[in-house]
């Protein structure tokens, strides 16, 4: 698993609990990997499963959802678009499927995927296409971390804030949080 | 090259315009739906053609959107149950169990054993109807009038089985999160233990009078051939899927509830066109009945909802979960992300269907206009499920 | 050759088979059931609207406590539970009500518990069941009947306190009505 | 000088009785439909108006002509009113040389299977004008569909009739029935078995019935060509559907089912009774079959049934030779 994302530039690896999380690994990635890490995936004959935004305080995390026919083991892909420029690359040219994944993200949060083909709303009226539903309120808004599932870090980048637990504790032993060096 | 320069000429709303944009001139743009007989409810598929040919195809969607994830932000996980049975009218149970599963594997709840395989049958019968819908309605995307009469008459006997515990017939709200809502009866077992033997005896008139038809055969073998690829790369799953060899089923990939200790095969059909996707779905409804009749004998008494079952204020832990069954359709996806707030911070429905039809403009290129109507059937389109 | 000439035959064949099948069906007795001359079989187990069940004594009081909880559980909000009010206290119920103060005891709440109003939205329900389940004392539950219509949307908007009530006062004459009827038949 | 009235008189009360039996054929047929289709698939189909629904299709015909007649904008509007009258009033001309009974014709002609494989070319034309002038796409499909096969399945059709011409040596339907006996061994069936399943299955393309019913193809087309017809717009078109079903049935008793002959009942009753059951069969097919598709539907023509009706009529033009020579 981790081998698939040797050299992409990896936020964040982790193995996750599939009783606990239906997931198997998860990877946080910088945007502009995003599509060399699709590449691999398709490549290693995985299949997209979903596409989905959750609108958390630090910015949209672009959630991509990969499965394998062969061997199952959901893959999970995360991805950061700020709230400023919401901005992703497409993986529309590699994963067909994709596009209208990334539509309705589109029509749901306004994350706009770069080099889509046909990138016009795919459930929401053309008329009322930026009102964008699922955007929460500032108030709103809960951190990344508080959310998503942290799993057995394998790897995180030093610089790399989003998924770590807050300024760590003295004393805390729960030891599979830490953040790895590597 | 084209043949229009600007918007200003084109006739048509949004999409009629972008889709025409990049038409050759001396083709035909028709717009197939949203009303129109063969796309089962309100899909709407734009069709550039040429004489009888599909040049390209795009389907439009977005008329039976009714932004269920926007109201799982407004209700409380339990509150969210009965919307799960309007996701999909044709296998309802399948929806129900993702969503409650996902919340069950956020929130760490064990369910009673009798409750799962009152859910197995439940959901396997609801598959059996499902199909049986798709059946008859795909038969009549062929011309075929009959079928659909003889699906409804077995189907409802169905619908009859599962109003006993639901007390509905199509839009479920049965599974609670913990276990389902009522226990199966000794009448509706009974009924249940009667259908079996019945509607195997049905099968081989199925076949008879459809399956082994000439021009039903000639209608669907080697049109809409989806490669293994193209699965992949559209995230095809269901029959869709196992109707191109691929041999991939939820419940045996990433087996949930009780059928890892349940005997049953998984068909799968090498054909790839849509008469694979037509073999598998009925060989199927034979290994669902297998399925019920297994569970009718393994299942233990006791609760059908567990002890402290979560109240409708109950909040879903922190924390995310993906839970996927496996519909009539293909993977059910639920995917929960929760803040421990009231509500669900973030609920995303993945639906086999949306998948499956996405592959379809690419499937149906350079076809003739009626093998286009049959490879839409064969994809088994449920519309309020594939807009949510 | 011949087997190309077998298989066109068995292909034709098959087109007799599709025949037989309707033929046979076109001789066997019909399934429908002709509905409104004749009832469907399959509608005892149908759950329709909610209404509220009645107290064993009075058939026409409500057994709800008014507590709300099915109110609170409801997706769709489509009900309303109106309290009762406490009723004015007469003078020498404000008396005692002053010496109970006095001694330090605490006053008996002497409200009604049935509801005064019980407003239920059936354009919006969607007969999940969630409220009777959450229903601490099970005063809620579905209908059997599968035949409400109505000419406009006002026409769904129940007040099951007073639904409950008419029903208990037709059960009531039907019940005295009855032994007449058998008599006058005797 | 007292010839002509009597002919005129007897061509007027022919015509009338044939427009009279059009109507009624057409009302009792959509109810044998309807009842038919029904009992197969398990429910009782009209039962309501009348004993067992019979009047059911008169309730019908009355709505449709009381419904708004409605025509699209963009419309040729004399074309498209002209497409139903031109559907329907051939198939008046149609019944005329059908010999009912011994003697029972309302028009006596020695051409008679001529005029019939004349007119009936002209439905063609009417399609094409109703699917063109309605200014819609579907209707164009269906028009463009609806040319082909006519012109593709007439062919065969014409073919396989002119192998039973060949043996009775006439085009006169009455002499064609005459020359076949009482029992069905010595009806033409029997002589020219391959001849009467090519004209069977040509009749259903012609008549466009399932499964060849590609131009009103619904799931396709959601109506093809008469998909903006309303009320008695689309009910001639319906009524002439029927009636050219009646026709083709008529024309296949006569020609291969010995018309009127038969043992016991009265002549008229045989041939009722013979088209009947060729209609039924008709029927029956259509609540049976899925749809063909349209390529399918050509290559049967030009692949299956062309070449054979050649080959069947090639064999009869031998053997008949080698009777006269015998």
């Amino acid at each position: 698993m981790e081998a698939l994302f040797t050299g992409l530039g990896a936020l964040y690896l982790a193995k996750c609990d599939a009783a606990k999380t239906g997931q198997a690994f998860q990877a946080f990635l910088p945007a502009g990997f995003l599509v060399r890490a699709a590449e691999r995936l398709l490549q290693a004959d995985y299949h997209l499963e979903d596409i989905c935004a959750v609108d958390c305080a630090e910015g949209y995390v672009v959630v991509y959802h990969f499965d394998h026919f062969e061997t199952p083991g959901r893959l999970t892909l995360r991805v950061l678009a700020p709230h400023a420029a919401p901005t992703v690359p497409s993986i529309a040219q590699l994963f067909q499927g994709a596009e209208w994944h990334e539509r309705e993200t589109r029509d749901f949060h306004g994350v706009l995927f770069e080099g889509n083909p046909n990138f016009i709303p795919l459930l929401i009226d053309p008329d009322m296409a930026d009102c964008f539903p699922l955007r929460k309120e500032e108030k709103a808004r809960a951190r990344a971390k508080d959310m998503l599932e942290a799993g057995e870090v394998v790897f995180c980048h030093p610089a790399f804030t989003l998924m770590t637990p807050d300024a760590p504790v003295e004393g805390n032993e729960s030891g599979g949080a830490k953040p790895a060096t590597a | 090259m084209t043949r229009y320069q600007n918007m200003e000429q084109l006739t048509g709303d949004f999409y009629t315009q972008n889709f025409a944009k990049t038409a050759r001139e001396g083709s035909l743009i028709l717009n197939l739906g949203p009303q129109h007989p063969s796309t089962h409810g309100v899909l709407r598929v734009i069709v550039e053609l040429d004489g009888e040919y599909v040049m390209r195809a795009e389907p439009i969607l977005g008329y039976l959107h009714r932004m269920h994830e926007k109201m799982a932000e407004v209700k409380t996980a339990a509150q969210f149950i009965p919307n799960m049975g309007r996701v999909d009218y044709g296998h309802a149970m399948g929806w129900n169990w993702a969503f409650v599963g996902a919340a069950e594997k956020a929130g760490g709840i064990e369910v009673p054993e009798r409750a799962e395989y009152v859910r197995v049958i439940t959901c396997e019968l609801n598959r059996i109807a499902s199909h049986l819908l798709w059946w008859g309605a795909y038969l009549l995307d062929l011309g075929a009038f009959t079928p659909i009469m003889y699906a409804f008459d077995d189907r409802e006997k169905i619908l009859d089985i599962l109003q006993i515990p639901t007390g509905s017939r199509l839009t479920y709200s049965y599974f609670r999160i913990g276990g389902v809502a009522q226990d199966l009866d000794a009448d509706c077992i009974r009924r249940i233990r009667e259908f079996i033997p019945w509607f195997r005896s049905r099968l081989p008139m199925y076949k008879d009078l459809v399956s082994d038809n000439i021009i039903l055969r000639k209608r669907i073998e080697e049109i809409g051939v989806i490669e293994q690829d193209v699965c992949r790369r559209y995230g095809a799953t269901g029959p869709v899927a196992r109707g191109s060899g691929i041999n991939y089923d939820v419940r045996r990939a990433a087996p949930y509830s009780v059928y890892p200790k349940l005997d049953f095969e998984i068909p799968t059909s090498d054909l790839k066109c849509a008469r694979g996707r037509y073999d598998v779905r009925m060989a199927e409804m034979e290994q669902c009945l297998r399925i019920v009749e297994q569970c009718l004998d393994m299942m233990p008494e006791g609760e059908v909802l567990v002890k402290g079952a979560p109240k409708p204020s109950w909040k879903v832990p922190k924390g995310e979960a993906y839970f996927a069954v496996e519909g009539a359709r293909g993977k059910i996806g639920a995917y929960v992300v929760s803040d421990g707030g009231k509500n669900i911070y973030r609920t995303k429905l993945r639906a086999p269907g949306f998948c499956n039809l996405s592959l379809f403009a690419e499937v149906s290129r350079g076809t003739i206009l009626a093998d286009a109507v049959a490879i839409l059937g064969s994809l088994d389109l449920i519309i309020p499920e594939i807009d949510r | 050759m011949i087997k190309e000439a077998l298989n066109t035959m068995s292909d034709l064949w098959s087109l007799m088979v599709g025949l037989r099948v309707t033929k046979k069906y076109f001789l066997d007795p019909q399934v429908t059931v002709r509905y409104p001359w004749k009832a469907v079989s399959n509608i005892d187990s149908y759950k329709g609207h909610l209404m509220l069940v009645g107290g064993k004594k009075d058939k026409g009081l409500a057994k709800c406590i008014s507590c709300g909880m099915c109110a609170m559980a409801c997706p769709s909000n489509c009900l309303t539970v109106v309290k009762r009010k406490a009723p004015k206290p007469t003078p020498e119920e404000e008396q005692a009500l002053a010496e109970a103060k006095a001694k330090g005891e605490k006053p008996k709440d002497k409200t009604p518990k049935d509801p005064e109003k019980f407003l239920y939205d059936f354009t919006l329900c969607s007969l999940c069941g969630t409220c009777m389940e959450n229903c601490p004392v099970g005063a809620l539950d579905f209908t059997g009947s599968p035949y409400l219509a109505g000419y406009s949307r006002e026409d769904f908007h129940f007040d099951l306190v007073q639904v409950l009530k008419n029903q208990a006062a037709i059960e009531g004459v039907d019940e005295s009505a009855a032994p007449e009827a058998g008599q006058s038949e005797a | 000088m007292n010839a002509i009235p009597a002919e005129l008189l007897r061509i007027l009360i022919g015509l009338v009785a044939v427009a009279a039996s059009v109507g009624l054929i057409g009302l009792v047929m959509v109810w044998v439909e309807r009842k038919v289709a029904g009992h197969i698939q398990r429910r009782p189909g009209p039962f309501e108006v009348g004993p067992s629904g019979v009047l059911q299709p008169l309730c019908d015909a009355l709505k449709l002509v009381g419904k708004q007649l409605f025509m699209p904008s963009g419309a040729d509007p004399i074309l498209f009113w002209l497409a139903p009258v031109l559907a329907f009033l051939p198939v008046l001309l149609l019944f005329l040389p059908l010999p009912v009974g011994d003697g029972l014709q309302a028009l006596n002609i020695n051409l008679g299977l001529l005029l019939i494989l004349a007119f009936s070319g002209l439905a063609v034309l009417s399609v094409l004008l109703g699917g063109w002038a309605s200014n819609n796409k579907y209707g164009l499909l269906g028009a463009a569909r609806a040319v082909a096969q006519s012109v593709a399945y007439e062919i065969p059709l014409l073919l396989s009739v002119l192998a039973v011409a060949f043996v009775a040596g006439s085009l006169d339907l009455a002499e064609v029935v005459k020359g076949q006996g009482t029992w069905p061994w010595n009806w033409n069936v029997m002589t020219q078995p391959l001849a009467f399943l090519i004209y069977f299955v040509s009749a259903l393309g012609e008549t466009n019935r399932a499964p060849f019913d590609l131009p009103e193809a619904e799931s396709e087309l959601t109506a093809g060509f008469h998909t903006e017809y309303s009320g008695m717009g689309f009910g001639l078109f319906f009524l002439a559907e029927y009636a050219n079903m009646v026709v083709v049935c008529s024309v296949a008793t006569a020609l291969f089912l010995g018309g009127w002959h038969g043992p016991v009942l009265p002549g008229p009753v045989w041939f009722v009774l013979k088209v009947s059951a060729l209609m039924l069969l008709m029927v029956f097919a259509r609540w049976t079959y899925p749809r063909v598709r349209f390529d399918q539907l050509l290559v049967i023509n030009w692949k299956w049934l062309l070449p054979l009706a050649v080959a069947n009529l090639l064999l009869t033009a031998f053997f008949v030779k080698l009777a006269q020579f015998a």
